[in-house]
């Protein structure tokens, strides 16, 4: 009973293993079926977890702007998703004339895949992860992108002018976002020395990396957040420009899918993100008990995913160009910098034996510094320029006028 | 036969169906898309060899970065007047022949092969292992920095040619002119 | 289990496709695609030998890195070539493409 | 700091700043010379500390500061270089550290540093009219190179590395004689020093060679410090017959010195080298470069006399360095009584002195000699910038009254005490100095040992002629110093004369003090009243420098008293005779003395004979006989005659054999290939797909091949 309560899910596991090879399956094929159960299982429940992600969602951004939100359905309307999800499910799948059929049926399955594959490598409790491989962090850039094809295929193949815009914009920003994202999360990589992610969450044992670098953390948030298309980076599916972009053919439980994807992976970043910078499931007696690990998790997940809506409620689009200069002119100098000085100050520490925190929190100070100087640099040349322009301008005017 | 040797069979079945579409599909996007199952074929076979870490570039190098900018040239390049033209050069034929030739060879060669029919030994050590170990020989003075220092800078090079060949700006104007 | 030389069968059947595609096809991206699939031949064949003759080196999987930088770097360069070409020629076909010729 | 490093570090400064003010400083004059003196400044600083060291270190003689490296393996063993602080070096090296610095202050000042630069002179004549010289930089930067010579000959610890100081400081010599090469004389002057010191050099290379071939080393100390060495050099026979293997090397070695302090007959050169700019270059020519010579055969002197011992008969080797130095002593006293030039009387007077160290060292006065190399380097070396700061007092004056009189012409001066008091009070004392004046001064007191060491060895040839050399010595000096300082204003140019900038004066006055000071370090222990003050540390000092110490040689008055008569004599006669000359006045001596001045005053025709029997047959020798002859009759006609025979055969070759059957195959190829390229060119479509076919086809059928038939 003990085992029980320190440890719900491999005790499960256990006893679930027990019965198979009761029944006298091989030990590999019962492996393998646990395995398969442990997967449908996960993956279950994400897509479950989506109705609640979608109901507070509303519910937030409603607060934020100062309405009820959804309150009819069932209590403080919490069901009110499951009725969308009920229309949504009854409607017709249109397929559109001309459509490239097989990435037309691909891009939603891609979609929903690549964000389920990511759970696979994010440890939610000590002992509660899906596979522990070494390369993780790796796998979570490679399973990532592949949600960027889904989109790319869903706009290229559904012969609309608007859908392809959608999946060019795709291409810009998701290709690029991806640059600062490996480069930031090549940080706690190099922190804790290991790709794989329950050895970056043992490695956060005193201190989370967050207070480690937390340039590197706001740049992974930033562009992961970008990488999502979520606000203030939706112009992949810009209402006001491209009517809904790369998802404007798709219709029924087909758009369903990537309107799950879409929540699913705002939250799966902040689980990275909280897995990576925020020490995961580390927390007071978190390894006795697995439970309180994966209350940790959920608590800080939650967290993240919290500030992602707020940023959704607060901030307007940007310009695709002003999108791809943040990224191309600040971000990714600032991540190229952020890791070698991270690289500069874990050396000195392990070779000086300098304390850690203090080093790496000078050097993301000094970063800081030096960031706000080029920009305040770069801020004063602009507005030189801008009004060396309009004096020119104004000079033209008034010789025009004379 | 194992489910192993299963397994192998039914991925290279796979992956040779996809790479023989990738070289016979009309359409440049479906192409693309062969493209991608074959190389996450190979993939599998590289997770069959122990070989995880470099299975996951290959996904992350290939699929992501490779196929993606391929679709996307497709996508800049198809031109929807030529595109019902024939797929196939007059010399495809030649082409064929070529190829079987070379297969014929190799295959006589591999049969010829001393390790033909060797099996896998065991690892010399844990997968972690292997990794690290592969990580230090690759900037290694006595081992691989050579290599890997020549193919970063071929990395770069290949970066600034890029994007000088491709730079719209300087080509367009020439271009304007030529005409 | 699996034999070495399956491995190197497969490889070479994936090489000859490709070498077949890079010297039929029309289309300069098929062709990209087509050396895509010999290299990938390649990398196989360089990860099977460390598999099966040299599990205690890493130099196959060493190399095996290299060959994806290399692939990575020809096929940025050689898509930039066909946009630039296609940008000047308005084609893509290899056949159309021979300003070299005499 | 070990003091071995501090040593090795001594003469890189002046190197440095030779390539510095050479590769870039030279465009500031004032940098130039802030770094020349600057350098000299460290050099001098680590000589004087390193002497410092070496006066009070124990029995410095038996354990020198010595410090070698390996430089060239030649087979088993190594050619070391080295550096060595023995008590010659060291007291060596006093003086040639305050004497080079000494230059380097005086030179600000002669070369008119912050006058304007005047717009009529030229690079490579001297200044015109008090303007800043031309190329002062330059001048800079050739004495800093020449200090770096001297100080690396006196460091060294072997034979080479002197060679190498040596012919460092002939360079400069040759480039400091010509510095104004806009004067034909001054290129003459530096060409003729150059080549007649070449004449020694050889010889002298050739003695190293032998040396080295003999012993397998040329370091002092594995030389001259080894008895077992030199018996064996003294006792083996050399190639020339009734000389020794030792006896030769050290008369080959003596030619060098010959050749460098410009002992006769090879003293020509010297005279002509006061061409340079006046002062310092013949200061260089004085009291520097000279002495290097005679400090050769004193750091030689074991080598030099070995087989010979105290009280013995001389050696060969000896008899004749004793001979040449008395003689060259004699001789150019001789000249120097009848020149008129104030500079060339301190020339010839330099030559007579070189010759009285020389004879003392052929007479075996080791201590004598190196006591007098010292005392004469300060006291000729203040003469020469006194004869400097005259002459530019005189340059001064000739350009204020435009009266075209040649300013060092002795007889144009007279009565210059009044207007260059310091001048004057200096010359005085390095003129009284050299003529020996007793007791006061440092000449008297070295040139009194020589003579005691030639008396009390009995050799009174030596002894004779070096009296009669020391009347002569005090007769030319004080005549010089008459002519010149004393008596009326000859001239309106020497009335308008001034003193001297401080630059130029204060060396003075500091070598001056040396001048009347050093000479106190020598004196004989059984000099009456004086001798017990500080009882003849020279000697105690400078005989560690052999393996034994020398005697201390018995007090006797004929020499002393000798001594004093000559050089009182002689200046009273000089005083007496040239006290009342008017001005545009004769020579006094010129009628008495008849053709016999004028044979002195032609140098006893040694250029002419020279000209004569040398220069004019090696001129006939390169023009006719070699060139007119040889290269253009003989060899000329020779490859003429190939040419025109090659030029026949390959005509003939080119019509009979290329045109028509080599070109034309050729042709013939280029067509067929044409003819053939214009067949096939149609395979060639520009499609790469179809070449990688055609390629890739005949690999497979190659590699076909290879596996049926080649299994």
């Amino acid at each position: 009973m003990q085992s029980f309560l320190s440890d719900p899910f491999l005790f499960i596991a256990n006893w679930l293993e027990s019965v198979l090879l009761g029944w006298g399956l091989q030990p590999s094929l019962a492996t393998f079926l646990l395995q398969l159960l442990g997967a449908l299982a996960l993956g279950t429940s994400l897509l479950l977890l989506t109705f609640l992600l979608i109901w507070a969602e509303r519910k937030i951004v409603a607060r934020i702007q100062d309405r009820l939100g959804p309150n009819r359905v069932g209590p403080f309307g919490i069901f009110q998703t499951v009725a969308d999800l009920l229309k949504l499910v009854t409607k017709e799948l249109i397929t559109p004339q001309g459509a490239d059929l097989i990435p037309y049926n691909l891009a939603p399955l891609l979609a929903v895949m690549s964000v389920v594959g990511l759970w696979a490598v994010i440890p939610m409790a000590p002992t509660l992860l899906g596979a522990d491989i070494s390369v993780g962090v790796l796998y979570i850039i490679s399973i990532g992108a592949i949600g960027t094809l889904g989109i790319m295929l869903a706009g290229m193949s559904s012969n609309n002018k608007y859908a392809l815009l959608g999946a060019f914009r795709t291409v810009a920003v998701m290709v690029s976002y991806a640059v600062p994202m490996v480069l930031a999360l090549l940080v706690p990589v190099l922190l804790s020395g290991s790709m794989g992610m329950q050895a970056i969450v043992n490695a956060q044992t005193p201190v989370a990396f967050i207070f480690l670098a937390p340039i590197a953390a706001a740049i992974f948030f930033v562009s992961s957040v970008a990488e999502v298309g979520r606000a203030p980076f939706d112009l992949l599916e810009a209402e006001s420009e491209i009517v809904a972009g790369f998802h404007i053919e798709y219709s029924g439980l087909k758009f369903g899918m990537f309107f799950v994807a879409e929540f699913l992976h705002a939250f799966t970043i902040s689980a990275l993100t909280a897995t990576l910078f925020l020490g995961g499931w580390q927390g007071p007696w978190a390894e006795q008990y697995t439970f309180l690990g994966l209350l940790y998790f959920i608590i800080k997940t939650s967290l993240v995913y919290f500030v992602v809506i707020w940023l959704r409620g607060s901030f307007p689009r940007i310009r695709i160009d002003q999108m791809n200069a943040l990224n191309w002119k600040f971000i990714t100098p600032l991540g190229l910098a952020s890791l070698i000085f991270t690289a500069i100050a874990e050396k000195l520490a392990v070779d000086f034996g300098l304390p850690r925190l203090l080093i790496h929190l000078g050097a993301n100070a000094i970063l800081v510094a030096l960031t706000a100087l080029a920009l305040g640099a770069y801020a004063r040349h602009q507005r030189t320029q801008a009004a060396v322009r309009q004096e020119r301008v104004r000079r033209k005017s008034t010789a025009e006028a004379a | 036969m194992t489910i192993l040797q299963i397994a192998f069979l039914l991925i290279a079945f796979v992956t040779l169906v996809s790479a023989l579409m990738v070289v016979t599909s009309p359409s440049m996007v479906h192409a693309a898309l062969w493209l991608i199952l074959t190389l996450a074929g190979i993939a599998v076979l590289f997770v069959l060899l122990n070989a995880s870490f470099l299975a996951v570039v290959q996904v992350a190098v290939y699929i992501d970065a490779i196929a993606i900018m391929i679709i996307i040239v497709v996508m800049l390049t198809n031109n929807p007047l030529r595109s019902q033209m024939r797929t196939v050069t007059r010399t495809w034929w030649g082409a064929a022949i070529g190829a079987l030739i070379l297969l014929a060879g190799l295959l006589v060669m591999i049969t010829q092969t001393p390790a033909f029919e060797l099996q896998a030994p065991a690892l010399a050590m844990e997968q972690e292992q292997y990794l690290k170990t592969l990580g230090s020989a690759l900037v290694d003075v006595n081992q691989f920095i050579l290599p890997f220092e020549i193919a970063s800078v071929l990395l770069l090079a290949a970066l600034i040619g890029s994007i000088t060949v491709a730079w719209p700006f300087l080509a367009g104007r020439k271009e304007e002119q030529d005409r | 289990m699996i034999p070495l030389s399956w491995y190197l069968i497969f490889a070479a059947i994936l090489f000859s496709i490709g070498l077949y595609g890079a010297l039929a096809r029309r289309n300069a991206l098929a062709i990209l695609m087509a050396i895509e699939l010999m290299l990938n031949a390649v990398n196989l064949n360089l990860v099977a030998f460390w598999r099966y003759i040299t599990p205690g080196a890493v130099s196959g999987q060493a190399f095996a890195l290299i060959v994806f930088a290399v692939a990575a770097s020809e096929a940025a360069v050689g898509l930039a070539l066909i946009i630039s070409i296609y940008r000047r020629r308005r084609t893509v076909a290899m056949e159309e493409i021979n300003m070299m010729k005499w | 700091m070990q003091i071995e490093t501090l040593i090795w570090l001594i003469p890189l400064p002046p190197l440095l700043a030779f390539f510095m003010i050479v590769l870039g400083a030279y465009r500031s004059n004032r940098i130039s010379h802030s770094i020349a003196i600057g350098s000299m400044l460290l050099s001098w600083g680590g000589a004087m500390f390193v002497f410092w060291r070496a006066i009070t270190a124990d029995d410095l003689g038996q354990h020198p500061f010595n410090s070698t490296i390996s430089w060239l393996p030649t087979g088993e063993t190594a050619f070391n270089l080295g550096v060595l602080i023995d008590p010659l070096s060291a007291i060596t090296l006093f003086f040639v550290a305050w004497t080079c610095l000494a230059i380097f202050i005086y030179s600000v000042g002669y070369h008119n540093f912050g006058k304007p630069r005047d717009e009529r002179d030229r690079a490579g004549l001297p200044p015109q009219a008090g303007g800043i010289e031309p190329m002062y930089a330059r001048f800079f930067a050739f004495i800093s190179l020449f200090a770096f010579g001297m100080l690396t000959l006196v460091l060294s610890d072997n034979l080479l590395l002197l060679f190498i100081g040596w012919e460092i400081m002939g360079l400069c010599s040759y480039l400091l004689i010509g510095f104004w090469y806009g004067k034909p004389s001054a290129r003459d002057a530096m060409v003729k020093a150059f080549m007649t010191t070449r004449v020694g050099d050889v010889f002298m290379l050739l003695g190293l060679a032998y040396l080295y071939s003999a012993t397998g080393t040329l370091s002092y100390r594995e030389i001259l410090f080894n008895e077992p060495t030199l018996e064996m050099l003294a006792s083996t026979a050399s190639v020339i017959p009734a000389l020794s293997t030792a006896g030769l090397v050290g008369l080959l070695l003596f030619i060098g010195t010959v050749g460098k302090s410009a002992q006769w007959p090879l003293h020509v050169w010297l005279p002509d080298a006061m061409e340079g700019p006046t002062p310092v270059s013949a200061m260089i020519h004085a009291a520097t470069m000279v002495s290097a010579g005679v400090y050769l055969i004193v750091r030689t002197f074991p080598l030099l006399t070995a087989g010979w011992h105290a009280g013995g008969a001389l050696t060969p080797t000896m008899t004749v360095i004793a001979f040449i130095g008395a003689f060259t002593a004699l001789f150019a006293a001789t000249i120097a009584v009848a020149q008129n030039d104030v500079k060339r009387v301190l020339a010839y007077s330099t030559i007579s002195q070189l010759g009285y160290m020389v004879a003392a060292v052929g007479i075996g006065a080791f201590v004598a000699a190196a006591f007098h190399l010292v005392t004469h380097a300060f006291f000729k070396a203040l003469l020469f910038l006194g004869s400097g700061s005259v002459i530019h007092g005189m340059e001064h004056g000739v350009h204020d009254t435009h009266e075209h009189v040649d300013p060092q012409d002795m007889f144009n001066m007279g009565g210059l005490r009044k207007k260059m008091p310091v001048t004057f009070w200096t010359f005085l004392i390095g003129g009284f100095a050299l003529s020996g004046f007793p007791i006061l001064t440092a000449g008297f007191w070295s040139k009194d040992e020589i003579l005691a060491d030639a008396f009390a060895h009995h050799q009174w040839a030596v002894f004779i002629t070096l009296a009669v050399a020391a009347l002569l010595t005090a007769f030319y000096t004080m005549r010089q110093i008459t002519l010149t300082f004393l008596g009326e204003h000859r001239t309106k140019a020497a009335a308008h004369a001034h003193e001297s900038v401080w630059t130029m004066t204060l060396p003075l006055v500091i070598l001056s003090v040396f001048a009347l000071g050093i000479g106190w370090l020598g004196i004989p222990e059984g000099f009456p009243a004086i001798g017990g003050l500080i009882p003849n540390w020279f000697h105690d000092f400078i005989g560690g420098s052999l393996p034994e110490h020398p005697e201390t040689i018995a007090f006797n008055a004929v020499p002393l008293l000798v001594s004093i008569g000559v050089a009182l004599g002689g200046l009273l006669l000089g005083w007496l005779t040239y006290r009342r000359v008017p001005a545009g006045g004769e020579d006094p001596l010129k009628k008495p003395l008849g053709p016999v001045f004028k044979v002195l005053q032609n140098k006893y025709y040694f250029d002419e004979f020279y000209a004569a029997f040398i220069v004019r047959p090696a001129y006939w020798l390169a023009e006719t006989f070699t060139y007119r002859w040889i290269d253009r009759g003989v060899i000329d006609g020779f490859l003429h005659w190939t040419g025109r025979t090659s030029l026949k055969i390959g005509s003939f070759l080119r019509n009979a054999i290329d045109i028509p059957i080599v070109n034309g195959a050729g042709d013939l190829v280029g067509e067929g290939v044409k003819k053939a390229g214009h067949r096939f060119r149609v395979i060639q479509t520009g499609r790469v797909q179809e070449y990688l076919i055609i390629g890739i086809v005949f690999t497979g059928i190659i590699i076909s091949y290879l596996l049926v038939f080649r299994p």
